[in-house]
């Protein structure tokens, strides 16, 4: 994929944008004129990650496909709070069906594109971690196999959010929720083997398969417009904070995201036909302890007394992935 | 309206059997409507196919309870199922075995029918030669015809024609007209004594 | 198209939704103060000009700059730079080299002939500027720019002060020196050299002078009682720097012994070396700690090879030979003697020991204050008779180029005031931003750009420059390496990261604004400044 | 044309005459000669453009269906049984969102136990689902009623849900009349869709409707659907001028003049009622039949004028609602309202046990003489039932019913009876 890094210039390629950049160096957030695909006056709580996460990849997907974008949408928060009737926030044509749907939806978008011969617009399917690695896997998956000219993201916020807050398939170890409490003698939730679906989405053999941060708008974009630039089954896995459901302060939501990849916890890369093509390097390796002690719902790590056993093993966890991906 | 019911085992043809049949009478400008004994059937189960043929419209949807003719392409089944179960007192019987209906043990049973319309044709060794497998469906209606009189053998052989790929067609094709003549042979036979 | 009720909506409809109402507390955008700025004894806003830098607009960098400093290329050269040291990036990876961007800013306007900006309508007034130092000079220049009619006389042959007669031209070339002084005499400021003002009143009155500003400088050597024989040959350091500048070739010996440990000590051993001598060291009573002088000029020192004796004294001189004692520190740190006394060969003594002002031409001005050898002036820089200001080495105060061009330039705001009867009142300070308030991760790694310097044989035989300039290249990524502390420097991080859409990007150069109908006040935008430039505050009820 | 085909082929052949452009299907019986018959058109290219999905769930297929229609292409599935039950979610969405969708339901049996055989469980499950839901008596009716419904889904933004008797029809070989393309195309322009997935004129699909609102949608998808009640025979007709044949509106009378006893029934098993009613007709009985074929929306004034004049109203049933009996019945009943006329609920036919003549005959008897029950298990082997019962009584674990009277009568799941 295109390389992105910015020559020296005071930020270099972190910051959002940089008054002296070359234009075609940009970002598409930086430019005064983004389509804000999903626009202001939606109902997503202070500080939401998924609203950032979301507007930084259809905004994206928009300036590569020249507006010529149509999306559907799995229940769950964003759906809600972007279309409560009788307000909308999408400023693309966009369909809710249910929530274990939206890749099979976004499927039969496709084919109708295809059958009028529409080539030129592009469609794109979204869901939270629920809706895609629990509910919608099967529809997901099948959507991989046929390879259906669809770009599936998934805004992972390891939990059932718009429910208030229960355990998906993507909530971490040692995280509390709703269903999964901070007591008994494993607080929070259990170890398992965790479902990491970028690898199960490479499984598939799929053309394109990355993760990202909503920490990483450069990065995002990056692979958005990369993704766009092929046809087939591509899926995005975006990590996107939850200050509610990972009790951290609204302001926190970059930071903790930031942290999730700097820890090793959540592996950035990229696969092509399954094979990993590229992996974004940790730039400041941090100890998990920094990323889990600013969300409460981590607090029983530490409170009343550090489990360390647990540390340990969260710790375990992200070195493992930092071996395995080769993250520094 | 006529009746037939065709018994046979699943691998063996019998839903086809019942189509060509219908299709038979459909060339002949007549109503036909061909149904198999709707199942799950697997290869070697045993598998019960119906076909109507009438003047006009049929309407009945139900299954061929008292058919005016039996069809039993596989003769193992005879001491398995019902195979004779509500034929008619006029009824006409076509089984296909190298045997008589005293050697497969139905002397007996055959007392209440009219004797010159139970048959037996070899099915399987004609189809053996003329095919080389033993799926003696299209074959046996050949016989039936000739038996039976419902349909002619010219439309059951351009039934086959159509439902039947060319060269396969062919063989079945000269395999129904030698049942066809076997059974001539029997009736001309019984008809004589 | 005709849409089903309700379960069908049009774009842009959620805008009919003013979230904005959800909001406890909201951002705003604030200048704070960098460190850099509130270290700067001139006052320069040094922000400002490398803000002009980094975009490569070097002449409105330089002339930002010079809103507060008329001698940048000088500065860029000898000030000891406070600003590096206070700069947040040192917490980061390496301070900005700000002074070497000074210097490039200031280098390319002499190349470049920049003129410094036309002065403002005549104002009528007359002032006496006694001493072209850069006090002296920093104060015409101001006080011209203001539209005073500006007389300096300076004692000195050539103007600059100590600039010329207290630093070796191997850390200021003069044609730098004379090229800044000329381009601040072009704003019609009228030089008088080589003539003493004697009695500052009578020359006041005489020359009809609305006000004065007085920074003669120090430039009496301080005399220490060292027994000597006839044979001794002793001098002080100021007259040997004087006398180079004046064509002179001072017979040192070959081993020469400085005594004291300021800067112009350093300046005396180093010029010695650069005249031949094959030993130049430095004798001073306490430890290098303690030295007054500047760590870089006594690390240059060191390169050239000048010797130090720290805890030594000179008990006495003679021909050829020094006695020195051995001290040592007591508790308080004060240097104690030993009576431990050895021998030093020295063909000649030099005395760095310090130098005071010469204030005869203050005699029988009434209201004055001198104490310990240095006028006393008030906050505005006003001595105790009206109308006459002084700053400079004469006053109490650091006595560097830096200082007293800030003086200069103060002195210039208050008399400009005085002038017009009014209070020379300062403009609000800025809150100072520390390196806690910024957000570094979004600053790109840069360590800091490693200034060449003159091989060290040409150093210890020519007094050519020392230290080289930066080219434009490693200029820019200097400059870019700043980390605009407390203002806005357009990174559009806080248009990007806020969720809700409710940061406006107005044209560039005109920042941003809050779209407050739309904002929930998550922070995010705050948390994710880079430069500190982002408060939030309660939501007024 | 006149053919001889498989219910299923014809079908196949009928809905690829209606120029589908999008189809997802995944297999289960008995429909699965239908989509295999459109996927070979597909293949080959007699049947272009169209997209056929192979899906990996009805779920899906649904879901493709819905993604393709509110995109603007004609879509089309099929389904059955468990099947269909597998989709409910999303057929309430395909409706709720107004996406003209056509399904066929090859109409199967619900398990446990699993059963494969025809009753029509799985539509009548489904008749508050938002659909449309059409019953078709002979392979003839089936292709005509596809082609209809295209037509009334798209003028209606509603979806339609052919339903035709698994095996029963979709496995019988008879004589059927194919219409030609231009026939077709004459009937059926290509689809107008009212809203549409559109970047030039970009909307919002499937918002989320509060209290304020959820209710007026309701009301307005009842009315919405209500519209083909009077849309059904007024298509109905225009066919009949484009076929050349009568289609028969909401519902179809046999015999009704002066019928004291009318016997109700959807889909195939008309065929044989009819000839039963010849029978008792020769007789002298007075007996008739009203087929429904339009079932959502019902049809209740149609009904009503039907059996103004009837004595006794007699419903067969091929589904049971399990604790109060007839599905069907009840809408009849409301559809008689105050009338006093006894209505019969007949449950028959299920799982794919055969409704013979034989049995038609002794009800109708049955129902002459009074005996007729207000509920009645046609064919019901009560000695079986009875001695289950009573092992239940005996034995708390008694074992499972099906297992135990398969034993009883000692018969195979597979092959005739």
């Amino acid at each position: 994929m295109a390389e992105r890094a910015i020559k020296f210039y005071q930020v270099g390629s972190h910051a959002v944008g940089n008054r002296l950049l070359d234009p075609a160096l940009a970002t598409v957030q930086s430019d005064a004129e983004r389509s804000n695909t999903i626009t202001k006056g939606h109902r997503a709580c202070q500080g939401c990650g998924e609203a950032l996460g979301a507007r930084y990849a259809l905004d994206a997907a928009m300036r590569a496909t020249d507006g010529q974008l149509i999306a559907a949408n799995a229940t769950g928060c964003l759906e809600v709070f972007s279309t409560p009737y009788p307000e909308s926030s999408w400023r693309l044509p966009w369909i809710h069906s249910l929530f274990a749907n939206a890749p099979s939806v976004a499927t039969g978008i496709a084919a109708a594109l295809r059958v009028k011969g529409h080539d030129e617009v592009r469609v794109v399917g979204q869901g939270g971690d629920g809706g895609t690695a629990d509910i919608g896997m099967a529809c997901l998956s099948g959507m991989f196999e046929r390879n259906d000219d669809v770009l599936y993201i998934c805004y992972d916020n390891e939990a059932y959010m718009n429910t208030g807050v229960q355990r998906s398939g993507c909530t971490p170890p040692a995280a509390r929720t709703m269903t999964t409490q901070a007591v008994g003698s494993e607080p929070g939730n259990v170890f398992g083997q965790g479902k990491n679906m970028a690898l199960i989405a490479m499984a598939h053999e799929i053309p394109y398969v990355a993760t990202a941060t909503v920490a990483e708008l450069r990065d995002i974009e990056a692979k958005v417009e990369h993704a766009m630039s092929l046809r087939g089954a591509r899926y995005l896995h975006i990590l996107v904070t939850c200050p509610l459901g990972w009790s951290c302060g609204s302001a926190e939501t970059i930071r903790v995201a930031r942290l999730a990849k700097e820890t090793g916890l959540f592996p950035v890369f990229e696969a092509e036909r399954g094979v990993v093509s590229a992996v974004s390097k940790i730039r400041r390796r941090t100890p998990v302890e920094e990323y889990l002690k600013l969300q409460g719902r981590y607090a029983h790590l530490f409170k009343p007394t550090r489990r360390e056993d647990v540390l340990a093993h969260v710790q375990a966890i992200a070195d493992r992935n930092i071996e395995r991906f080769g993250l520094v | 309206m006529f009746g037939v019911r065709i018994h046979g085992r699943g691998g063996q043809g019998v839903v086809t059997a019942a189509e060509l049949l219908s299709l038979a009478a459909f060339e002949e400008g007549r109503h036909a409507q061909a149904f198999p004994s709707f199942g799950s059937e697997r290869t070697g189960a045993p598998v019960v196919s119906f076909c109507r043929i009438a003047e006009r419209e049929i309407r009945t949807r139900e299954p061929v309870s008292q058919p005016d003719a039996l069809v039993v392409q596989d003769p193992t089944l005879l001491h398995q199922v019902d195979v004779f179960g509500g034929l008619r007192p006029d009824g006409y019987v076509l089984i296909n075995s190298t045997h008589g209906f005293d050697e497969l043990g139905l002397g007996e049973w055959t007392r209440n029918f009219r004797h010159e319309r139970l048959l037996t044709v070899p099915a399987s060794d004609i189809c053996r030669r003329h095919i080389g497998q033993m799926r003696p469906n299209a074959a046996m209606l050949g016989g039936l015809a000739r038996l039976t009189g419902i349909v002619t053998l010219e439309s059951v052989c351009s039934a086959i024609a159509e439902r039947f790929p060319a060269g396969l067609a062919e063989r079945n094709i000269a395999a129904a007209r030698e049942c066809a003549e076997r059974v001539a042979a029997q009736l001309g036979a019984s008809v004589g004594a | 198209m005709e849409k089903p009720f309700a379960i069908t909506l049009e774009v842009d409809s959620s805008l009919a939704n003013k979230t904005g109402a959800w909001r406890s507390e909201r951002p705003l955008y604030v200048d704070r103060l960098p460190p850099c700025n509130d270290a700067c004894p001139a006052g320069e806003n040094i922000q400002r000009w490398l803000y002009e830098a980094e975009a490569g607009g070097y002449e409105a960098a330089w002339r930002a700059l010079v809103e507060d400093n008329p001698l940048p290329a000088v500065m860029g050269r000898v000030c000891y730079h406070p600003c590096t040291t206070a700069c947040n990036r040192a917490q980061l990876d390496e301070a900005v080299g700000i002074n070497s961007v000074e210097r490039f800013l200031g280098d390319a306007a002499i190349e470049h002939r920049w003129r410094l900006p036309a002065p403002a309508a005549a104002s009528g007034k007359r002032v006496l500027i006694v001493g072209a130092g850069p006090s002296g000079l920093s104060a015409a220049y101001h006080l011209a720019r203001l539209g005073h009619e500006v007389v300096i006389r300076d004692a000195g042959e050539r103007p600059g002060g100590m600039m010329r007669f207290g630093i070796p031209t191997y850390r200021l070339p003069r044609d730098v020196l004379d090229a800044e002084i000329e381009r601040i005499l072009e704003l019609g400021v009228t030089l008088e050299s080589g003539c003493r003002v004697t009695d500052i009143l009578k020359s006041m009155s005489e020359g009809a002078f609305d006000a004065a500003f007085l920074a003669v400088g120090a430039h009496i050597a301080k005399r220490a009682y060292i027994p000597a024989g006839e044979a001794a040959h002793v001098l002080d350091a100021i007259s040997l720097l004087r006398g180079m500048e004046e064509g002179e070739r001072p017979v040192l010996g070959r081993r020469v012994v400085v005594y004291g440990g300021g800067n112009t000590a350093m300046d005396a051993a180093r010029t010695a070396k650069r005249l031949g001598a094959s030993d130049a060291i430095v004798v001073y009573r306490r430890t290098r700690e303690r030295m007054p002088a500047h760590d870089s000029d006594v690390q240059e020192a060191l390169e050239e090879g000048v010797q130090m004796r720290w805890l030594s004294t000179v008990k006495h001189a003679d021909s050829g030979t020094l006695l020195i004692e051995r001290m040592e520190l007591d508790e308080q740190g004060f240097p104690q003697p030993t009576g431990e006394l050895e021998e030093l060969e020295a063909d000649s003594l030099v005395l760095a020991l310090g130098q005071e002002a010469d204030l005869s031409l203050l005699d029988g001005v009434p209201g004055l204050e001198v104490k310990d050898g240095v006028v006393q002036v008030a906050p505005n820089m006003m001595t105790g008779y009206p109308g006459i200001f002084a700053g400079g080495d004469m006053v109490p105060a650091e006595r560097t180029v830096t200082v007293g061009v800030g003086h200069g330039k103060k002195a210039a705001r208050h008399i400009d005031a005085w002038l017009r009867g009014a209070q020379g009142a300062p403009g609000p300070r800025h809150e100072l931003v520390g390196f806690e308030q910024l957000n570094t991760w979004y600053f790109s790694d840069a360590p800091r750009t490693v200034v060449g310097q003159l091989e060290l044989v040409r150093r210890q035989s020519t007094f050519e420059e020392v230290q080289l300039g930066l080219d434009e290249s490693n200029a820019l990524f200097e400059a870019r390496r700043c980390m605009s502390c407390g203002n806005c420097f357009e990174c559009d991080n806080c248009y990007g990261v806020c969720p809700d859409n409710a940061v406006i990007k107005l044209a560039a150069g005109e920042r941003y604004a809050f779209d407050l109908d739309y904002c929930k006040g998550c922070g995010i935008c705050a948390r994710e400044c880079p430069c500190g430039a982002i408060v939030m505050e309660p939501e007024p009820s | 044309m006149l053919e001889q085909l498989e219910g299923s082929v014809a079908v196949a052949h009928a809905v690829a005459l209606c120029r589908p452009e999008v189809i997802p299907a995944y297999p289960i019986s008995p429909q699965t000669h239908i989509v295999e018959g459109l996927s070979a058109m597909v293949k080959t290219g007699e049947l272009a453009p169209c997209e056929f999905i192979n899906v990996e769930s009805e779920y899906a297929a649904m879901s493709v269906a819905i993604g393709a229609s509110a995109t603007g292409a004609r879509t089309y599935t099929a389904t059955a049984s468990q099947g269909l039950l597998y989709m409910v979610e999303a057929l309430y969405n395909a409706s709720g969102l107004g996406l003209p969708i056509v399904m066929t339901i090859a109409n199967r049996a619900i398990g446990a136990p699993i059963n494969i055989w025809n009753d029509h469980s799985d539509s009548m499950s489904q008749r508050d689902s938002g659909w449309i839901q059409l019953y078709v008596e002979s392979n003839q009716e089936a292709i005509d009623t596809h082609i209809l419904a295209f037509r009334l889904a798209e003028e209606l933004s509603l979806p339609v849900m052919v339903c035709m008797d698994g095996f029963i029809l979709t496995h019988a070989y008879e004589r059927v009349d194919v219409p030609s393309q231009e026939q077709v195309d004459r009937f059926l322009s290509p689809y107008e869709p009212r809203q549409v997935l559109d970047p030039s004129e970009p909307v919002t699909i499937g918002a989320m409707v509060g209290p304020e609102a959820f209710t007026e949608v309701k009301y307005l998808a009842h009315v919405k659907q209500a519209q083909a009640l009077d849309l059904i025979p007024e298509l109905a007709r225009e066919l009949d001028g484009v076929l050349g044949r009568e289609q028969g509106g909401l519902v179809r009378g046999y015999r009704l003049q002066d019928a004291e006893t009318v016997i109700v029934a959807l889909g195939s098993v008309l065929g044989t009622i009819e000839d039963a009613i010849d029978q008792q007709r020769e007789q002298g009985v007075k007996v008739g039949a009203l087929g429904i074929k339009a079932f959502r929306p019902f049809p209740l004034q149609e009904v009503r004028d039907a059996l103004a004049g009837a004595a006794r109203v007699v419903v067969i049933e091929k589904a049971l609602a399990v604790g109060i009996g007839g599905i069907v019945s009840q809408d009849i009943h409301i559809a008689l309202g105050s009338s006093a006329t006894p209505v019969h609920t007949v449950i028959a036919g299920l799982g794919g046990r055969p409704i013979t003549s034989a049995s038609l005959t002794r009800l109708i008897e049955g129902a002459l003489a009074g005996e007729l029950a207000e509920l009645t298990f046609l064919d019901l082997n009560a000695e079986l039932v009875e001695r289950e019962l009573q092992r239940t009584r005996e034995k708390r674990r008694s074992g499972p019913h099906a297992e135990n009277m398969l034993r009883d009568i000692g018969v195979v799941a597979a092959g005739p009876v």
